[in-house]
């Protein structure tokens, strides 16, 4: 933070060269914009800040802006704002009032000014009167050895043991339930019957016994179910395609099957 | 006799700690009947040629070295902890103008708000956010929080150097953040405060 | 007068200083010709009845609550505390499985085991590390502690009830507990465990 002091430093040349009337040789760097660099020059006016003349300042400010290095203003375009801003209010200062509608008279806005300036000075003065007050540990200290109030926290946990089981059969339960599996059950699915019955058709001449495709014997039942039903699905299936036709003499009769060769 | 000893707690209470304690912090230690404010207000008297005084801070109490002793305890570590300018005044328009925006501090400096200058001041615990303002974009307020008025031993914000001077002065009046712009706008509504715990208003 | 000005410089030195100061330390900021021993004695002498007390602790001088009022700055404070029931089913668990690593708790329960849970039965004196497991990683392994069997009221762990006797007392209604065999697993080499103090086991 020294270079803020250095900072603060040179405001303070500034006003003597100012005030000696020698060339401006300011650095912006120096100052925390323009309404900081318009408080400094304010002040070499050396009168009440109520009493500055406005136009002095923008002249000094204007000169300001000119002498510092260009491309350092280009960094700080509000530099260059408020410039801009001073010069007209400048040439509205200087001319003679017109019945304007403009929302401001030419006063009214050196008034503004001026306040904005004052009300900068003033809580400068503030803070600089907040600063040198008397702060903890820089000037007055509290207890430096501090005995802690011990807060012994006797964190009572409440938790019956039926609690404790109720929730872990709980959790069983819901597990067990988790766990049930339903075991694959033996199938023989319709993809299988379909491409069994398409391999096995070609090979029956004519009118063929579904039941004669049916794979070897030695199946549980509840296989031989599976089977059955999924042939004869498979059966239908190639019929609706038009890959097979089926007939059926009489009802629960045997199913016969013959593959479409026909070029119909 | 019974008043030495309530006298006797309230001291070691507050000599055991290094923050400023209520009085009703106080009261829970001590029979409900007791007095506590003028016992309070003879301990003060007790301590005020000694060593160490009792202070009231932010409302509470504390025992703090004497300011005059200051010169023999001074730290110098501080030092180079010390708040840049551009910091130090934007706490100062924070304490005196709370809540504030953001924007309003700038207005008042005439620069934009480094980013850097909140962060240290709400690192330092010297300013908090104080809920938004019911305007346009419901800016964030700011203001300032009990510990700073612990650093700075202040009673209240109330008891801010040249604060009234400035009120007379006119300068805590709205500040209006239409750049350059003399007219006066009507005292913006703050919304309740978004964290519990005010200093001192 | 200047005894008593010396007086407030050795009271606000010790007062801030955040350990013991020799008379020699504390000479170091009075002016040479003071008597430093007898000004300590007489301060020790007027804080003698107060809350506060100078003491002389090996050679070196601090103030000190007195002895009688220490009550004051211990404070019992007891808490109800909840655990969540993800904290009791993981307790429910490691009592039934000790010892169990946080991988194992997280299979049992099929989610993942949040840090405050373990934490939270550890600060209860339920639960304790009770070594790694001689597997790759080498995992810390968990059981319960002798608190644990003391709040609840069991001589050992082996009087948890088994699962056969939950569902007996109709804590597993519809499972059936064949298919739960979860007591009997084989349990894995532990090591020594790494804390001392057993739980009752």
């Amino acid at each position: 933070m020294s270079d803020k002091e250095t900072k603060e430093q040179s405001e303070f040349d500034i006003g003597t060269a100012l005030d000696s009337d020698a060339v401006l040789i300011l650095d912006i760097d120096g100052f925390e914009g323009p309404l900081d660099v318009l408080l400094a020059l304010a002040r070499t006016q050396k009168v009440d800040l109520k009493q500055i003349s406005i136009l002095e300042l923008v002249q000094q400010f204007l000169k300001f802006v000119a002498d510092a290095k260009v491309q350092k203003l280009e960094k700080a375009a509000d530099y260059l704002v408020m410039a801009a801003w001073l010069a007209y209010l400048k040439s509205r200062l200087l001319l003679p009032e017109e019945n304007s509608e403009e929302e401001f008279s030419a006063e009214e806005m050196a008034a503004r000014l001026t306040y904005q300036l004052q009300r900068l000075s003033a809580i400068r003065d503030s803070s600089a009167r907040l600063m040198s007050r008397n702060q903890l540990r820089r000037d007055v200290f509290a207890r430096g050895m501090p005995e802690p109030v011990i807060v012994t926290k006797n964190a009572v946990f409440e938790l019956s043991l039926y609690d404790l089981l109720r929730v872990y059969a709980d959790h069983k339960t819901r597990n067990a339930i988790a766990d049930i599996r339903i075991h694959k059950r033996d199938v023989y699915t319709l993809d299988q019957a379909l491409e069994r019955l398409k391999g096995m058709i070609g090979l029956a001449v004519d009118w063929t016994d579904l039941y004669q495709f049916l794979p070897d014997s030695n199946m549980a039942d509840n296989m031989k179910r599976s089977v059955k039903a999924s042939l004869f699905t498979a059966s239908l299936e190639m019929a609706r395609s038009g890959k097979a036709e089926i007939v059926q003499k009489q009802a629960f009769g045997p199913l016969f099957i013959r593959k479409t060769d026909r070029k119909d | 006799m019974e008043t030495i000893e309530h006298t006797r707690i309230i001291e070691a209470l507050l000599f055991a700690s290094d923050k400023p304690l209520s009085s009703i912090a106080l009261a829970d230690c001590l029979p409900e009947e007791v007095k506590i404010e003028s016992l309070l207000r003879n301990l003060q008297e007790h301590y005020e040629k000694r060593g160490v005084n009792l202070v009231e801070i932010a409302g509470k109490w504390m025992f703090q070295t004497a300011p005059d002793l200051a010169f023999l305890l001074r730290k110098e570590v501080e030092e180079d902890k010390r708040l840049s300018r551009a910091a130090v005044e934007t706490l100062a328009i924070i304490s005196y103008h709370q809540p504030v925006t953001r924007a309003e501090i700038e207005e008042i400096r005439g620069v934009s708000l480094s980013k850097g200058i909140l962060d240290v001041l709400m690192e330092a615990v010297w300013v908090r956010p104080m809920g938004r303002r019911r305007t346009p974009g419901r800016p964030m307020t700011y203001g300032t929080t009990e510990n700073f008025l612990v650093h700075f031993g202040l009673n209240s914000i109330k008891d801010l150097p040249g604060l009234s001077e400035l009120k007379a002065a006119g300068f805590l009046a709205n500040v209006n953040t239409s750049r350059l712009n003399l007219l006066g706008d009507d005292k913006p509504i703050e919304e309740q405060p978004e964290l519990p715990g005010s200093a001192g208003e």
